[in-house]
């Protein structure tokens, strides 16, 4: 709503009194003050504890952060039509104890497909109510949400899946020369996800369909085909995160890490992402990821006392989007 | 029609009702305004003009709060303001009705005209008063709008009497209009102004921003030009004509508009039958021929709107039948389909349905083409960017301003880009509703340039516009709607101005007899 | 009734005598519990009494949200059972459920699951409480983890909800714990919501943060597993370079613990619990209140077997197959 | 987005096909399609257990869900402006432990007020926030949210409050015969939030803001002003439902409900409230509450598998939706 987003490299030529640096500098500063905040955060829990910066650490974080990371890919893609899926939560967990059920009964090598196969169906299912049926994502991701949930209980009979086969656990756990797999496949998703995002037609398409949803079905793109693709990419998302979750634990269960949606929807939005759809990017996902890890693995590696560490988390994340909208508007002012 | 409007009696000079001076005001990249001197006597109506483009939404925008100048001073009646939001200004007597519609969609009507000052009992909305001045206003200005109507469900017209209703509704000192007549029809152009005339009786000042040189001539005491963010002339109606007034606005001479001539008869392209919307349209046809520039004219409310909708496959209750390349089918059901067709629209409401406003002139003018423009599905910013300047220059659109975002241009500037759209796509049958609205007259003649020459390439265009003039000059045939039904199709040799107008009134005069 | 041995003896007693009950009554399950598999051995436990006394029983789930939990009181009252089975999601709400909305009807009573009213474990007015999970249930297992720190050694604990009773339990045995034993140094205390991933992220970090930790308290047998994998992920061996210590004793647990990768569970009895509780309600129903505090402990599971709570992989063959 | 409200006797004057009597019904039904399902649903739990419309039944039902209810009528306020207030569990606990603090420290009559204060005082927070530093409202109030959750945990030492005093539970438990106190405050504040909504200059504010900000700012509305109240109205709403429930429980703890969120989000947006701002109404809150109470109430009395539940919960929100959505759209087909 107040978002404006900047254009870089929208100045016009006539302007005469400022130099080039000095307009870019601002509207770099205005763009990405979001780094800014990042950057502190860093500076502060690696002066604390220096291990924060070692490889082992980043390593670990890549593999942890994996899933809720991987989720928040898609979520971005969902973010940017405007759009919401409340159902993740549940969704991984049904994909994880897909995984691992698999795993247990047939064959691990199958578990992966097999996830991301439940995940893709979740993702058909909530494309085909907003955008068929045409109810509001909000509302229709928290049903599909707890549907998904009872699910799980009534396949697990709310039991936990053990997979024996302790080979399942490569994928999840899993390094190549101490790099872990879950990482790469983190790096990928953002990676390919952003290149998608960024530089194709499809991607072109998100954003245009987030801006103006009937300016861009006017123009002929396919409006409600490219809001379901992003449902059944967030479904695809849930079937990865899942299988990696569930392979570094070798075990599944209904219910895994319910409130793993408020980490995933806080990547997504503190880098800057609106919720209204059409602005945001794959960057401001990362740097959003990297500030909710940081915040979490500072808690551990500086021993942040269990009583403060709510205060101080809901602190970080409104102290950086208040230096970022700060940023914004200071830039704008000096430097126009 | 000139003859029945009195010349205005010069009103003797009052106090200064607006003083600004050396206001400067810029945005990232652009200098909108560059120390503009503006004076706005008491009891006048001062013609503001200038090119899409030009600061003229931005200076009046200053003058009402809703931008904050960077420099200088305004002052109203006498006191300075300081830049503190619209509420002061309004508090000081300035009621405005901006270029781009502010209407609240999802309240109705009559909320929509008492935004911000709803009428009141204590702390209660008194919304049968409300309706009641409602009707007045509107029997005032001869509009027949429910005043609880959905603001959101009546069309641009409708919303921008909406607006002209709001600024009305209280008895300001100071009225700001920023192209009030874009979407208007006669009828409501001359009780318009008629209301202005009025209002200059009862002393209020007006500002007047309009792209209809004409229209400034008739009304305004005196014009003031703005050129790229500079005041450039002020002076009074009498030592303006309209050539002077192009001058100015342009720095240049005006080229010739392009000679009209008849397109040389193309083969049947698209035969329309039978379209129907319940309520709003009933059984129209005709027969488009490629080459041709079709015109629709009528009132507003007529239908032509829905027409073009219902052949763009966006009018979900529409039926009918379209034959292209000798295949009869029904109206398509999607925009989709349409395209397929070679159909495509380019819709009125620039904002809500033209652009999408986050994102660049790049973007939006490329988004209906873009597998064309992205083999392998890559988009090429190279093909893209010189691919979007040629369209840019064919408009007069500067094509350095590609790289803002569409929502900070100027509303000419926009409209240009809900046309441009199209250029690169190509479609066979191009629909254009009111594709000039709120064009300056040297951008309207690239405009014109631009349409004549793709009917020459083989196109159809279908346009509607509330400019009769417009489409009497350009069209080589124009499809009369009254009402929602056909009242006539005019051929080439029998169209003129008097006989398009006599039509479509003469229709309404059979309907009330 | 004051001697907790003699009243699960007397609850014995009273099951061994396969009594059929006067009437077929009807029971409300007011439980603090939602969907995990600790709570579907709770209502096993349940199922198993009322098939053997021929009760019917409405279950009035309250997912550990003591504000829908005081919902289902109410709710159950004005529906009206001969007797309440009644498992507080946390003892001072469940202190008012009880005083103001329970203990004024004319029926029988028992708690389960937690002690309330600020009581070490039963409240006056009940039927009976059964329950093991006191604060000294959580020091025994916190005591016997810490004592194996002979020599100084680092400990990290993972912990379930903040803001819940049992944290506040979990918490202050780890206090009380790092007191009585200077050796062990708790370098690193974070709740990890019962989640084995998040276990597994913050048992991760505190391993890298602190590469000397060889002791790891755990407050729930799943949720351990994400501590084994992250010690397999530092390279170490879970049981032998990081101890793990857990609670639970489900059959997984138990399993970890004779394969050694955990070495120590602690007893949990969801099933005895609701079971016995049920037959102290038939009992109560019938004329024969106990009116007092039975301890899971104090039943056959754990007397019959290892005679302690704290599995090890020395006793561990003692103990019989778990119910969950 | 794709809410397309019909205006009651909207209809254009000019057709002339319809009968008015089939227009209105046709737009009535339109317009009212959620009420369809709330019915049908009444009826199924009814029919499955006569209890449920027992006087008892629905006196018990008014006073259960008197906070989540109260808190609704506050979301409602900050949704139509397009806002968000996610911190309302948090805050919701904040206050009762506030309540339950000064019932133990002070005496129960002030109990009332301080926690009304103390809402206040999140509610003004939130509002400087989201209005004046300009941070967007939903990744606010998650951080306040986590904030005030801390401020919570370090205030009670993770203990809960217990109120000695057994007559401070009289105002969320007492009764005049047999209808309970805090179910008259709920249909007060429901009546009362209507009728501001509806009848005045203030609701005319909210909807115009949130169906247009910067029209209302052009049109002299004090836009901060407006958005900011919403969130300090949310604030008194969760004292009031705060001290309710402190009441209830004769004490107070952290994290109290932290779920609370959902069902008031659900409560508010299930009704037809569309989250864009600007369209909705307190009767739409009404139903949706309704929907949501039948559905937690009829659970039990029914009796349904608790492995079940979250199937029939998701499907019956699902559900109601599509029904809505369906609706309108056959309305509009047939009526115009
Ligand atoms: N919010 C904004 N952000 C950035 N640039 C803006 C903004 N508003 C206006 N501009 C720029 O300021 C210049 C003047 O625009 P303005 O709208 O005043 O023109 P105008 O004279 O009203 O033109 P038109 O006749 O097309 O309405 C344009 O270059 C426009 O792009
Ligand atoms: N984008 C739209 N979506 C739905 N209905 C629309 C839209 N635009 C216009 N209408 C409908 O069109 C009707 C007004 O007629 P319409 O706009 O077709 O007349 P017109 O002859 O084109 O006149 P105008 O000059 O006002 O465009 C209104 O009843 C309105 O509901
Ligand atoms: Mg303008
Ligand atoms: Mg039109």
């Amino acid at each position: 709503m107040t978002e404006s987003p900047p254009p870089p490299g929208a100045g016009s030529r006539t302007e005469r009194g400022a130099t080039l640096l000095k307009r870019y500098g601002a509207a770099a500063f205005r763009t990405y003050g979001i780094i800014v905040a990042f950057v502190i955060l860093v500076i502060v829990v690696s002066i604390g504890n220096p291990a924060f910066l070692s490889q082992g650490n980043i390593f670990n974080m890549l593999s942890q952060w994996a899933p809720a990371g991987i989720m928040a890919v898609g979520m971005t893609y969902v973010i940017l039509t405007g759009g919401f899926d409340l159902s993740i939560a549940s969704g991984y967990s049904l994909c994880a104890v897909v995984a691992a059920g698999v795993g247990i009964l047939v064959d691990p090598a199958y578990a992966f497909l097999a996830a991301i196969a439940a995940g893709f169906v979740v993702g058909l299912l909530n494309a085909v109510l907003v955008v068929g049926v045409n109810i509001n994502p909000f509302i229709t991701t928290v049903g599909t949400g707890f549907i998904l949930g009872g699910v799980t209980y009534v396949v697990t009979k709310n039991a936990a899946f053990v997979v024996p086969d302790m080979a399942f656990g490569d994928l999840g756990a899993g390094r190549w020369h101490g790099f872990p797999f879950s990482g790469m496949m983190l790096i990928g998703f953002l990676l390919v996800g952003g290149l998608v995002l960024a530089k194709t037609v499809y991607g072109e398409a998100i954003y245009a369909v987030g801006g103006n949803r009937e300016a861009s079905r006017l123009s002929g793109i396919r409006v409600r085909t490219v809001i379901g693709s992003t449902y059944v990419l967030s479904g695809v998302c849930m079937g990865v995160a899942g299988t990696l979750t569930a392979s570094q634990l070798n075990s599944a269960q209904a219910n895994l890490d319910p409130v793993i949606i408020f980490d995933v929807l806080t990547i997504v939005v503190v880098g800057g992402t609106s919720l209204a759809g059409g602005f945001g990017s794959m960057w401001r996902t990362v740097v959003g990821l990297g500030i909710i890890a940081t915040i979490s693995n500072g808690f551990v590696l500086l021993d942040i006392d269990v009583f403060y560490q709510d205060i101080i988390k809901g602190s970080i994340i409104v102290g950086a989007l208040a230096l970022d909208v700060l940023a914004r508007r200071v830039a704008t002012r000096s430097g126009a | 029609m000139e003859a029945r409007i009195d010349p205005p009696a010069p009103s003797s000079a009052g106090p200064d009702a607006v003083r600004v001076e050396r206001v400067s005001k810029s945005f990232p990249g652009v200098q909108a305004l560059k120390q503009v001197d503006f004076t706005l006597r008491e009891g006048e109506v001062h013609g503001l003009v200038g090119e899409n483009g030009a600061g003229k939404s931005t200076l009046i925008k200053v003058l009402t709060g809703a931008y904050s100048a960077d420099k200088g001073n305004v002052e109203i009646f006498g006191h300075a303001v300081d830049q503190h939001g619209p509420r002061a200004q309004q508090r000081a007597g300035v009621a405005a009705i901006y270029q781009e519609l502010t209407v609240v969609a999802d309240l109705s009507a009559a909320s929509n005209v008492f935004l911000g000052r709803p009428m009141r009992r204590g702390p209660m909305v008194n919304r049968r008063a409300m309706e009641q001045r409602f009707r007045e206003l509107g029997a005032r200005l001869g509009v027949d709008i429910q005043p609880r109507a959905r603001a959101g469900d009546l069309s641009v017209a409708n919303q921008q009497m909406l607006e002209i209703m709001r600024a009305l509704q209280a008895d300001h000192r100071i009225l700001i209009m920023d192209e009030p007549t874009a979407s208007l029809g006669p009828n409501e152009r001359e009780r318009l102004y008629e209301t202005v005339g009025r209002l200059r009786d009862e002393r209020t000042s007006v500002i007047y921003i309009s792209h209809d040189l004409d229209e400034v001539l008739r009304l305004c005491d005196r014009i003031s030009v703005l050129r790229d963010g500079e005041m450039v002339a002020t002076a009074a109606v009498g030592a303006w004509d309209k050539e002077k007034l192009v001058n100015t606005m342009l720095g240049t001479e005006l080229r010739a508009p392009p000679a009209r001539h008849r397109a040389s008869e193309g083969d049947e392209l698209l035969r329309v039958e039978g379209v129907t919307v319940p309520g709003k349209l009933q059984d129209i046809s005709f027969v488009l021929r490629a080459g041709e520039i079709f015109g629709i004219a009528g009132l507003v409310g007529a239908g032509r709107t829905e027409l073009l909708r219902a052949l763009a496959g966006t009018e979900p209750g529409a039926s009918g039948t379209l034959t292209i390349d000798g295949r009869t089918q029904p109206l398509p059901r999607t925009v989709g389909r349409a395209l397929a067709l070679g159909i495509a629209l380019a819709p009125e409401d620039r904002k809500g349905q033209g652009l999408v406003l986050s994102q660049s002139g790049f973007v939006n003018v490329t988004m209906t083409d873009m597998r064309g423009l992205a083999p392998g599905a890559i988009v090429r910013s190279g093909r893209r960017k010189s691919a979007a300047e040629v369209i840019a220059t064919s408009l007069a659109f500067d094509p350095r301003r590609l790289g803002a975002p569409t929502g900070t241009l100027s509303g000419g500037n926009q409209q240009k880009l809900v046309v441009g759209k199209w250029l690169h796509r190509r479609p066979r049958v191009l629909l254009m509703d009111e594709p000039t609205r709120g064009i300056d007259v040297g951008a309207k003649g690239e405009m014109f340039a631009v349409m004549r020459r793709l009917a020459d390439e083989g196109m159809a265009i279908i346009m509607v516009s509330s400019e009769l003039e417009e489409v009497v000059e350009l069209a080589d045939r124009v499809l009369v709607l009254a009402k929602g039904r056909q009242a006539a199709i005019l051929e080439y040799g029998e169209l003129s101005l008097e006989r398009v107008l006599a039509m479509t009134f003469g229709v309404e005069g059979e309907a009330a007899a | 009734a004051d001697d907790p041995v003699e009243n699960a003896e007397k609850i014995l007693e009273f099951d061994a005598r396969n009594i059929t009950p006067s009437k077929a009554y009807r029971i409300a399950y007011l439980t603090e519990c939602g969907q995990n598999p600790y709570c579907s051995a709770r209502r096993a436990g349940l199922e198993a009494a009322a098939q053997k006394y021929g009760f019917t029983y409405k279950r009035f789930a309250a997912n550990f949200n003591p504000a829908a939990q005081i919902k289902q009181v109410q709710n159950a009252i004005t529906e009206g059972f001969d007797g309440y089975l009644f498992a507080p999601t946390a003892a001072a709400p469940a202190c008012s459920m009880w005083k103001r909305h329970l203990e004024p009807l004319d029926e029988p009573t028992v708690s389960l699951d937690l002690p309330m009213c600020e009581d070490a474990d039963y409240s006056e007015g009940l039927a009976a409480t059964v329950t093991m999970q006191r604060q000294a249930y959580y020091n025994a297992h916190v005591d016997h983890a810490l004592a194996s720190c002979t020599e100084p050694c680092k400990v990290a604990a993972v912990g379930g909800f903040v803001g819940s009773d049992l944290f506040g339990f979990w918490e202050k045995a780890i206090q009380q714990g790092a007191e009585k034993f200077p050796n062990a140094e708790i370098v690193v205390d974070q709740p990890a919501n019962f989640d084995p991933r998040v276990a597994l992220e913050k048992i991760q970090n505190a391993l890298l943060a602190h590469p000397e930790i060889t002791v790891i308290l755990s407050s729930w047998d799943d949720m351990s597993r994400g501590v084994e994998q992250a010690i397999e992920a530092a390279g170490k061996t879970p049981g032998t370079d990081v101890r793990i210590y857990s609670i639970g004793a489900t059959k997984d647990g138990i399993a970890k613990v004779k394969a050694g990768t955990y070495n120590e569970t602690t007893v949990l009895l969801p099933w005895e619990e609701s079971y016995y509780a049920a037959v102290a309600l038939i009992a109560a129903l019938e004329g024969e209140p106990i009116n007092g505090y039975i301890n899971e402990a104090d039943l056959p599971a754990v007397a019959d077997g290892p005679g302690t709570i704290i599995i090890t992989p020395e006793n561990v063959d003692t103990m019989t197959e778990p119910k969950y």
